[in-house]
C-alpha cells in the first residue's frame, strides 16, 4: 500500500514536470515576441528591450523556465505582460469560479447519471430502460452550449425565472449566486450526465451479470438490495474512471459555457489571454488545467485503493 | 424420491423437504426443461447427473428462483415449511426462503464472492438478513465459527481477509460457510467441485457432505461426475434433454441402469480417466443444442436401440418408490453393469 | 464600439475599439437599480486591460474613465462643439499659437489634492515625457506650458493648430494630479464625479460617486460597467434585468426585441466609427487606382447595411461622420454600378488576381465580409476571405505587416482622417501630397478655412478611392424606459455618466 | 491500477452490451443509415444544391421555408438548405482530419506499445497519458493561438488530443492478440515483429479502430461546433453547421429555424456516428472478449 502510494506520487510529480516542460516549450515556439506584442506595433526597439528585461525574457530559456516553475510552485506567478497586474490573485479568483461551475455540474451529472444509469441497466430490456437509453444517446449528441442557449431562451428570456447570465460570488449575494449558477451548471451537468449515464449503465449491467450478485440473492437479498450492497461498489471502479476522464472534459467544456453565460472563470480568462496574446497568462491557465487533470487522475488512483482491496497489494 | 413425470403426482409426505411437480423451463418458444418432477426427503442427499445442457442446472436454479433473465419456469416447487409455491413467487417471498430454507453452492468459487467485501462480513450478512443472529457482533462471531467449521486455518484472520487473498478451494469453503450459515433444510450444490483442483475436490466434497449431515439438511447435488455422486449421494437422478430419464438409489442405478442413456453414461465413466470428452465419445453423436432434442424420446437420435416407437414419448415406468425410468427399450433388469462401481473408485481415491 | 476586446497593442492611432459618449442630459429622481442596489448597470463590449491609458492603447479605458473619473479642460457637447469643463473660459492669441485657459477654483482630486494650473501644466507636459501610446503625438505641437496663476494656464504651440484644442477634449487632455500618478494602472486619481470602487476583472467595473466633487452631483450613486463578449448575452441580460442599459447594440438584427416594447427605449444616433473597407494602396492589386474604383462601384451600400447591420447605419462616402463640422454627403461619388465596376476591373488588368480580404473576427466585420465578398465576386473579382483573430492576429497580419489586399475595420477615433490616410506608412499606405497639404492647411487656418480644407480633403480621399466607407456605425442604445439622459450621438471617446438619470 | 488499465476497464464496461450478442442491432442500422445520409448529402452537394450556398442576396433575406427555399434563408439571403448540404462536407472533413490524425499516430503507437517489452510499453503509455492532461478543446485553442483559427488547425488539434484514446484501446487489443495461440505459434516459427504486427495484430485490431473512429467522428463534430461558437472554428463563408448555429443566435427569437436546422443536423450526425460506433462494437468486439 505504501509502496503503491509512493509510486503514484512519483508518477504524479514526473507527469507534472514533463507537462510543464511541454507547455513552456509550446509557448516558447509561439511566433512573436511577448514584449513586442505587449507594447504594440509602434513601440521602439529600446522600449521592447527594456520590457524584455523587465519580464526576464532576455535570459536563457532554462532560466526562464525555472523561474516560471518557481512562480507556480510558490503561488507567485508574476505579472501579466499586458495588464501588468499580478496574475496570482486573478488565477485564484477565476479558478474558484470555474470550480464552482464544474463542481456543481459534476454533482448534477452524478445525481442524474448514477440513478438513471442504474435504472437503465436494471430495466435494460424493458421499454422504460430503452426509452431512457435512447434519451441518453440524444443527450450525448447535443452540444453543451446549445443546451445553454436553449435554457436561456426558455427559462430566462421566455419565462423570466432566472437571470440570463452573469456571476455573483456566493459571499456577496448567495441567492443571486444560486440563481445565476443554476443554468450554466445544468447545461454542463445534463450533457455530462448523458455521457456518464451510459457508462454507469454498462458498468451496472456488467455487475448484474456477476456471480457474486447471484450469491447475494441466494443469501436472501432482494435484487435491488443485492445490487446496492454488493453491486455498486464494484461498479464504482469504471464509473469513477469515467468521472475522472470527464472532469477534464467538463473543465474545458466550461470554457464555452462561461462564454454563453458571461461568467468570469478560467475559461474566459484563457480566451481573453489568447486573443490578447497575454502569453504568460495562457501558459499559467493551461498549466493549471493540466495540473488539475493530473491531480484528479492521482486522486482517482487513491480512490481505487479504497474501493478495490485487490489493488492494495498484500494479496495473492 | 417419487419421480412422476406425466403421471399423477404422488402425494408429498411429511418427510418431504422438496417436492417438484411438472416443472418446465422455457425461453422464447423453446423448452429447456420439460415436465420434471421429484421429491427429496429430509436429510436425503440426492444427485442430479447429466451432460452439459441436460437442464440440471436450470432445474436447480428454478428451485432457487434464480433463473437467468428471460427464462420462465412453470409447474410447482414446494418446500416444507413454506406456505407458498416457489414457482412464480415474488422476490419478497423468495428472498425470505433463500439463504434460510434453501441455500446454494455455486460452481465458480473465484467469482461467487464479492471482491470488495471482507469474507467475514459476507458470511455475517446472511445471518443478519434473516435475523438468525441478534446483532452484528454475534453474527461476526458466528461467521468466524462457520469459517472454522469449513476448515479454514486461523478463521479469525480469515474473516478479516478479502476473497482475492484466498485460493479457489478456500473460497469455495467460504461459499459453503455462507450456504450452511442458517442451517438450511435443503442445500443445492451446482457442480461445487468442478472448478477446483483435483487435490482439493475430495476435501471440499467431504466438507459439504459433513456439513449437511451435521445439520440434517437435505441436499440436491448437481454434477456430471458419477464418481462424485457415488461418494456424496444416496440417490441419483439422471437428466437428459431437459427431462428426467431415470432415477433410483445410487447403487442400483449405477450397477443396474435401465435407461439406455444411463447405461452409456456409466459405460463411459468405466474408464479410470474422468474426462468429459473421452466419456462423451462413447455415446454416439453429441448433445444437441438446447431445444433441439428430438420429439418423443429425447435420446433416440443417439441411441443404438431406438425404433419407431421411440418417436412417441416414453412413459415413466416406476420400479420402486423412489426409482423408475422412461425408456421403450430398457436394459434388461438382469444385465450386468460395469465390473467395478464408481463408488469403489472414488473410495479408493478419497 | 464595435470590437469585442480592447486593443492593447495598437500601433498608431487605430482606435479599433469603439467608444461612445453619453453626453448632455437631464437629471431625474432617485431610484434603485435593478441589480446593483442603488445604482445603474450598463452593458459594454470592451473591457480595459488596465486603467492606465497613458501606456495602454484602446478605447476601453477612456470610455470608462474619461469625464467620469478624469476630466479635461474642455469637452464636446452633443453637436460636436467645444465647451468649458475644468476651464471656465479660454482665449486664443492673434498668431493662433497661444491659448490661455481660466480654470475653475474649487476642483479637487479624489486623493484630496486641489486642482491648480500646476497640475494642468504637469499633465500636459507628462504626455510628452511619460506617455507611450500613439496618441501622445497629438501633444507634440505644444511648445511650452506656463502656470500663470493657480487658475490661469498658458499653452504655447509650435505652430497654429485647430486640432490641438479638439484633442484636449480627448484622453490626452485628461488632468492628472501631481501626487496621484504612481498607480495609474490600478488606482486612477482624477477630478471627476466618480471614483473606481471595484474592478472585478473579466466581468465588471463599479464606479462610485464621490463626495466633494466641484461640479453638479450626478444622479446615480454608483454605476457598474459590465462587459459582454457576446452580443446575444448582452441582450438577454437587459431582457432579464441584469443590466439597465445596452451601451452599444452589437446585434442590430435583434433590435426588434426591444422596439415595440414599452419597457424599453431605443436610441439611434451616430458615432465616430467609420466601418472602412480598407484597401492596401501600397502594394498588390489595390495599388491600382482603377481596381480600387472598381471595388467602390461594386459595393451596394444600401443592400450591405440592410444585410449586415439590419439597415441601421448611415452611408457616408468618406472619412467624416455627420457630427463633424465639415461633414458632407459624398455617397454619390461612387454610386452602386456593377457593370461599371466590371468594366473598370477589366481595364485595370487586375481581374485575374485573387484579392485577400482579411477581416478581424468581430461581429460587424464577419457580417460585412460575407456580403462584400459576395458583391465583389458578382462584379467579377476573385476574393478569398480570411478571418483573423482579433486583436492579436489581425493587428500583426494586416495592421503591422500590411499582408492584405482588403480588410474591414471600424475606425472609431474621433477625427481620424489624418491618422488613417495622412501617413503613407500607415497600413492603408495612402500616399497623396495634395491630401496632406489640405490637412495641414485645415489645421493652421481659421475655422472657415479649416472647414473648407477638410471638405476638400475628404472629397479628394473619396475620389481617389483610398478606401471604401461601408457605413457609419450607428449609436444604438437600448435602455429601460425610465432611464434618461442617454445621448443620441456618440461624439467623444468617453461614456459620460454624469448626465444619466431615472424618470 | 494504471490509467490504461482503467481505460480497459472502461472499454469493457462500455462494451458490456456485446456480451448479449444482439443480432444486427437497431443502433447499427439506424447509425449506419444516418451516416450514409450525411455522406450522401456531402456527395450530392458536389453536383447539386438548390441555390449557391454562399450567394448573398439581400432581396430574399430571412425568407420562411417555401418551395423555393426549403429551409428558408438566413439574414444574408443565403439558402439554408444548400448550406446544410454543403455543411455536411465540412462535418465529414472535420471528422476525417481529426480521426485520421488520431488513428495514424495512435494505432501504430498502440501496437508498438503492445508488442514492445513491458517496461517500454509502459513508458510509451505514460507519455501517451500525459496528452490526456491537455483536453481537446484546450489544445485546439492553443493551436489557434499559434497557427490562427481555422478548421484544419482545430481538427489537427482535436486529432492529437484523441491519440491517447486510440493508442490505449489498440494497445489493449494488441496485448490480447499477442497472447493468442496463433501469434505464439508465429513467433515460435521465427516471424519478425513487423510481420506479426502487419499479418496478425493489425487485422485483428481493425474492428477496434473502426469502432473508435466512429466515436471519434462524433467527438470531432461536437468539437467543431463548440470551436465555431468560440470563433476558433470554420471561418466564413465556408458553410459549417457549427457556424450556422453560432450565427443564428441573434435571430433566435424571430427565426428560430435558423438554429433548429443546423442544431438538429449536428445532433443527428453525432447521434448517427455514436450509434454506428455502438453497433459496430457489438459486431467486432467478441473477438476480443475477456478483457479483464
Amino acid at each position: 500500500m505504501i509502496v503503491r502510494l509512493v509510486q503514484r506520487i512519483a508518477i504524479l510529480l514526473a507527469s507534472l514536470a514533463v507537462s510543464s516542460v511541454l507547455v513552456f516549450a509550446f509557448m516558447a515556439v509561439l511566433p512573436g515576441d511577448p514584449a513586442r506584442v505587449a507594447l504594440g506595433t509602434s513601440a521602439s526597439d529600446s522600449a521592447v528591450a527594456q520590457l524584455r528585461q523587465e519580464f526576464g525574457l532576455d535570459r536563457p530559456l532554462v532560466a526562464q523556465y525555472l523561474s516560471w516553475v518557481r512562480g507556480l510552485v510558490t503561488f507567485a506567478p508574476g505579472n501579466s505582460y499586458i495588464s501588468h497586474a499580478p496574475i496570482g490573485p486573478q488565477l485564484a479568483d477565476r479558478l474558484q469560479v470555474t470550480l464552482w461551475l464544474v463542481g456543481t455540474g459534476m454533482v448534477i451529472a452524478c445525481l442524474l447519471a448514477l440513478p438513471l444509469g442504474t435504472l437503465m441497466a436494471v430495466r435494460h430490456r424493458k421499454p422504460s430502460g430503452l426509452v431512457l437509453s435512447a434519451l441518453s444517446q440524444v443527450g450525448v449528441a447535443i452540444p453543451a452550449f446549445l443546451a445553454g442557449i436553449l435554457l436561456i431562451t426558455v427559462f430566462a428570456v421566455g419565462l423570466g425565472w432566472l437571470p440570463a447570465n452573469g456571476w455573483t460570488p456566493p459571499d456577496q449575494d448567495p441567492v443571486l449566486f444560486l440563481k445565476q449558477l443554476v443554468m450554466p451548471a445544468l447545461s454542463l451537468g445534463i450533457v455530462q450526465a448523458a455521457v456518464v449515464t451510459r457508462y454507469v449503465r454498462s458498468a451496472v449491467l456488467d455487475v448484474l451479470r456477476e456471480d457474486y450478485l447471484r450469491t447475494a440473492r441466494a443469501k436472501g437479498l432482494r435484487p435491488t438490495r443485492a445490487l446496492l450492497r454488493h453491486g455498486l461498489r464494484n461498479a464504482a471502479v469504471p464509473v469513477v474512471t469515467v468521472l475522472a476522464l470527464q472532469l477534464a472534459t467538463l473543465l474545458v467544456g466550461s470554457v464555452v459555457i462561461e462564454r454563453v453565460f458571461v461568467i468570469p472563470g478560467l475559461g474566459s480568462l484563457l480566451l481573453d489571454s489568447v486573443a490578447n496574446r497575454d502569453l504568460i497568462v495562457v501558459q499559467d491557465v493551461v498549466m493549471i488545467i493540466a495540473m488539475a487533470v493530473l491531480l484528479v487522475n492521482f486522486l482517482v488512483d487513491m480512490v481505487y485503493l479504497l474501493i478495490d482491496p485487490r489493488l492494495r497489494g498484500g494479496g495473492s | 424420491m417419487t419421480p412422476a413425470p406425466g403421471t399423477a403426482p404422488a402425494a408429498a409426505t411429511q418427510d418431504d423437504v422438496l417436492a417438484v411437480r411438472n416443472l418446465d423451463v422455457t425461453v422464447g418458444g423453446r423448452t429447456l426443461v420439460e415436465d420434471v418432477g421429484f421429491t427429496i426427503r429430509a436429510g436425503e442427499r440426492v444427485g442430479l447427473i447429466g451432460e452439459s445442457g441436460s437442464g440440471k442446472s436450470l432445474t436447480a436454479l428454478s428451485v432457487m428462483g434464480l433463473l437467468p433473465e428471460g427464462l420462465r419456469a412453470s409447474g410447482s416447487v414446494r418446500l416444507a415449511g413454506v406456505d407458498h409455491d416457489l414457482v412464480g413467487a415474488d422476490e419478497a417471498r423468495m428472498s425470505r426462503v433463500r439463504g434460510k430454507e434453501i441455500a446454494m453452492v455455486f460452481q465458480e468459487p473465484m467469482t461467487a464472492l464479492n471482491p470488495t467485501m471482507r469474507v467475514g462480513r459476507q458470511i455475517a450478512e446472511v445471518l443478519l438478513i434473516h435475523r438468525t443472529r441478534p446483532d452484528r457482533a454475534s453474527a461476526r462471531a458466528a461467521a468466524v465459527e462457520l469459517l472454522a467449521q469449513v476448515g479454514l486455518p486461523d478463521p479469525g484472520a480469515a474473516a478479516q481477509a478479502y476473497p482475492h487473498q484466498f485460493s479457489g478451494g478456500q473460497r469455495q469453503r467460504v461459499v459453503l460457510a455462507i450456504a450452511l450459515a442458517n442451517d438450511p433444510a435443503l442445500l443445492v450444490c451446482d457442480e461445487p467441485t468442478t472448478a477446483l483442483d483435483v487435490t482439493v475436490q475430495a476435501r471440499v466434497l467431504d466438507l459439504i457432505v459433513r456439513g449437511v449431515q451435521d445439520r440434517r439438511s437435505a441436499m440436491l447435488f448437481i454434477t456430471h461426475d458419477l464418481a462424485v455422486v457415488a461418494t456424496a449421494c444416496e440417490r441419483v437422478m439422471v437428466m437428459y434433454g431437459g427431462r428426467l430419464v431415470e432415477s433410483g438409489p445410487v447403487r442400483e442405478v449405477f450397477t443396474r441402469p435401465r435407461h439406455r442413456y444411463t447405461q452409456g453414461l456409466i459405460g463411459a465413466s468405466d474408464l479410470t480417466v474422468v474426462d468429459d470428452r473421452g466419456r462423451l465419445a462413447t455415446i454416439r453423436g453429441s448433445v444437441p443444442p438446447a431445444g433441439r432434442f428430438p420429439a418423443g424420446c429425447v435420446f433416440r437420435n443417439r441411441c443404438d436401440h431406438a425404433t419407431e416407437v421411440c418417436a412417441t414419448r416414453p412413459e415413466w415406468i416406476p420400479t420402486g418408490p423412489d426409482s423408475g425410468y422412461a425408456c421403450f427399450h430398457p436394459v434388461p433388469g438382469s444385465a450386468a453393469p460395469g465390473a467395478t462401481t464408481p463408488t469403489n473408485q472414488e473410495a479408493g481415491r478419497g | 464600439m464595435t470590437h469585442k476586446r480592447p486593443v492593447r497593442h495598437p500601433g498608431t492611432v487605430v482606435a479599433v475599439l469603439a467608444c461612445l459618449s453619453l453626453a448632455a442630459c437631464s437629471a431625474g429622481s432617485t431610484s434603485v437599480g435593478k441589480s446593483t442596489g442603488n445604482g445603474l448597470t450598463i452593458g459594454l463590449t470592451a473591457e480595459p486591460a488596465t486603467f492606465d491609458f497613458t501606456r495602454t492603447d484602446g478605447a476601453a479605458i477612456p470610455q470608462a474613465l474619461l469625464d467620469n473619473v478624469y476630466e479635461t479642460l474642455v469637452k464636446l457637447d452633443q453637436s460636436g462643439k467645444i465647451r468649458p469643463d475644468l476651464a471656465t473660459s479660454w482665449s486664443l492669441s492673434k498668431d493662433r499659437r497661444t491659448y490661455t485657459f481660466h480654470l475653475v477654483q474649487n476642483a479637487t482630486f479624489s486623493n484630496g489634492a486641489r486642482f491648480t494650473a500646476e497640475d494642468a501644466k504637469f499633465s500636459i507636459e507628462r504626455v510628452n515625457s511619460a506617455w507611450t501610446v500613439a496618441q501622445k503625438a497629438q501633444m507634440s505641437v505644444v511648445d511650452g506650458v506656463r502656470a500663470v496663476s493657480p487658475t490661469e494656464l498658458e499653452v504655447t504651440l509650435k505652430k497654429p493648430s485647430n486640432d490641438w484644442l479638439y484633442r484636449m477634449t480627448t484622453r490626452v487632455g485628461a488632468m492628472f494630479s501631481r501626487t496621484g500618478v504612481r498607480e495609474l494602472a490600478t488606482e486612477p486619481v482624477g477630478t471627476g464625479p466618480y471614483v473606481v470602487r471595484n474592478w472585478n476583472r473579466g466581468d465588471s467595473i463599479t464606479l462610485a460617486r464621490r463626495k466633494g466633487y466641484w461640479g453638479r452631483t450626478p444622479h446615480f450613486a454608483s454605476v457598474t460597467l459590465k462587459y459582454f463578449k457576446d452580443p446575444t448575452a448582452m441582450n438577454n441580460a437587459l431582457l432579464t434585468g441584469t443590466i439597465n442599459v445596452i451601451g452599444q447594440m452589437q446585434s442590430p438584427e435583434s433590435l426588434y426585441r426591444f422596439q415595440n416594447n414599452s419597457k424599453y427605449k431605443v436610441i439611434e444616433g451616430t458615432t465616430n466609427g467609420e466601418v472602412v473597407l480598407s484597401l492596401n494602396n501600397g502594394s498588390g492589386p489595390m495599388k491600382n487606382p482603377r481596381a480600387r474604383r472598381a471595388v467602390r462601384y461594386a459595393i451596394d451600400h444600401k443592400a450591405l447595411v440592410d444585410t449586415c447591420w439590419a439597415g441601421h447605419g448611415k452611408p457616408i462616402g468618406s472619412m467624416v461622420p455627420p457630427t463633424d463640422p465639415w461633414y458632407q454627403n459624398l455617397t454619390d461619388l461612387y454610386p452602386y454600378d456593377r457593370d461599371k465596376a466590371r468594366r473598370l476591373l477589366e481595364e485595370s488588368g487586375e481581374s485575374g488576381r485573387t484579392l485577400r480580404l482579411r477581416i478581424p473576427a468581430l461581429p460587424y466585420a464577419t457580417a460585412c465580409g460575407t456580403v462584400v465578398k459576395s458583391q465583389l465576386e458578382q462584379a467579377g473579382f476573385t476574393v478569398k476571405l480570411d478571418q483573423l483573430e482579433f486583436p492579436a492576429a489581425w493587428l500583426t497580419t494586416v495592421f503591422k505587416n500590411s499582408d492584405y489586399d482588403l480588410s474591414i475595420i471600424s475606425h472609431v477615433e474621433p477625427r481620424d482622417m489624418q491618422t488613417v490616410f495622412g501617413d503613407k506608412s500607415y497600413y492603408t499606405h495612402y500616399d497623396n501630397p495634395e491630401f496632406r497639404a489640405l490637412l495641414r492647411k485645415a489645421d493652421q487656418g481659421s475655422q472657415e478655412q479649416q472647414i473648407a480644407s477638410m471638405r476638400a480633403a475628404a472629397r479628394l480621399l473619396s475620389k481617389d478611392a483610398a478606401a471604401d466607407w461601408l457605413f457609419l456605425l450607428p449609436n444604438l442604445m437600448v435602455a429601460d424606459a425610465d432611464i434618461t439622459g442617454l445621448p443620441v450621438n456618440s461624439v467623444s471617446e468617453s461614456l459620460d455618466l454624469t448626465g444619466l438619470g431615472r424618470s | 491500477m494504471s490509467v490504461q488499465e482503467r481505460e480497459a476497464t472502461v472499454a469493457s464496461a462500455v462494451s458490456a452490451d456485446r456480451k448479449r450478442r444482439r443480432p444486427v442491432t437497431g443502433s447499427l442500422l439506424v447509425g449506419g443509415l444516418i451516416v450514409a445520409a450525411v455522406i450522401g448529402m456531402a456527395l450530392l452537394s458536389f453536383v447539386w444544391t438548390p441555390h449557391d450556398p454562399t450567394l448573398v442576396d439581400p432581396s430574399v433575406r430571412l425568407q420562411e421555408p417555401s418551395s423555393d427555399y426549403w429551409f428558408g434563408t438566413d439574414k444574408f439571403g443565403r439558402d439554408v438548405f444548400s448550406q446544410i448540404l454543403v455543411g455536411s462536407r465540412t462535418t465529414l472533413f472535420v471528422g476525417f482530419v481529426a480521426v485520421g490524425v488520431a488513428a495514424l499516430i495512435g494505432v501504430p503507437l498502440g501496437i508498438v506499445a503492445g508488442m514492445a517489452p513491458r517496461w517500454c510499453g509502459e513508458l510509451l503509455m505514460r507519455g501517451n497519458d500525459l496528452l490526456l492532461a491537455f483536453p481537446a478543446l484546450l489544445l485546439a485553442i492553443m493551436f489557434a493561438a499559434v497557427y490562427g483559427a481555422g478548421t484544419l488547425v482545430a481538427m489537427v488539434a482535436i486529432g492529437i488530443a484523441s491519440i491517447p484514446h486510440f493508442a490505449r484501446l489498440i494497445r489493449g487489443g494488441t496485448l490480447q492478440i499477442m497472447r493468442t495461440e496463433y501469434v505464439i505459434a508465429a513467433r515460435a516459427a521465427g516471424r519478425g515483429p513487423f510481420a506479426i504486427a502487419v499479418r496478425h495484430v493489425l487485422p485483428n485490431v481493425s474492428g477496434l479502430v473502426i469502432v473508435q473512429a466512429s466515436v471519434g467522428f462524433a467527438i470531432a463534430v461536437l468539437a467543431e461546433a463548440a470551436l465555431s461558437f468560440l470563433g476558433f472554428g470554420t471561418p466564413p463563408p465556408t458553410p459549417s453547421w457549427g457556424r450556422m448555429l453560432q450565427e443564428s443566435q441573434e435571430l433566435l427569437s424571430i427565426a428560430p429555424r435558423l438554429a433548429v436546422f443546423p442544431g438538429v443536423a449536428i445532433a443527428v450526425a453525432v447521434l448517427g456516428f455514436n450509434l454506428l460506433g455502438d453497433g459496430l462494437r457489438d459486431r467486432f468486439d467478441p473477438k476480443l472478449e475477456d478483457r479483464r
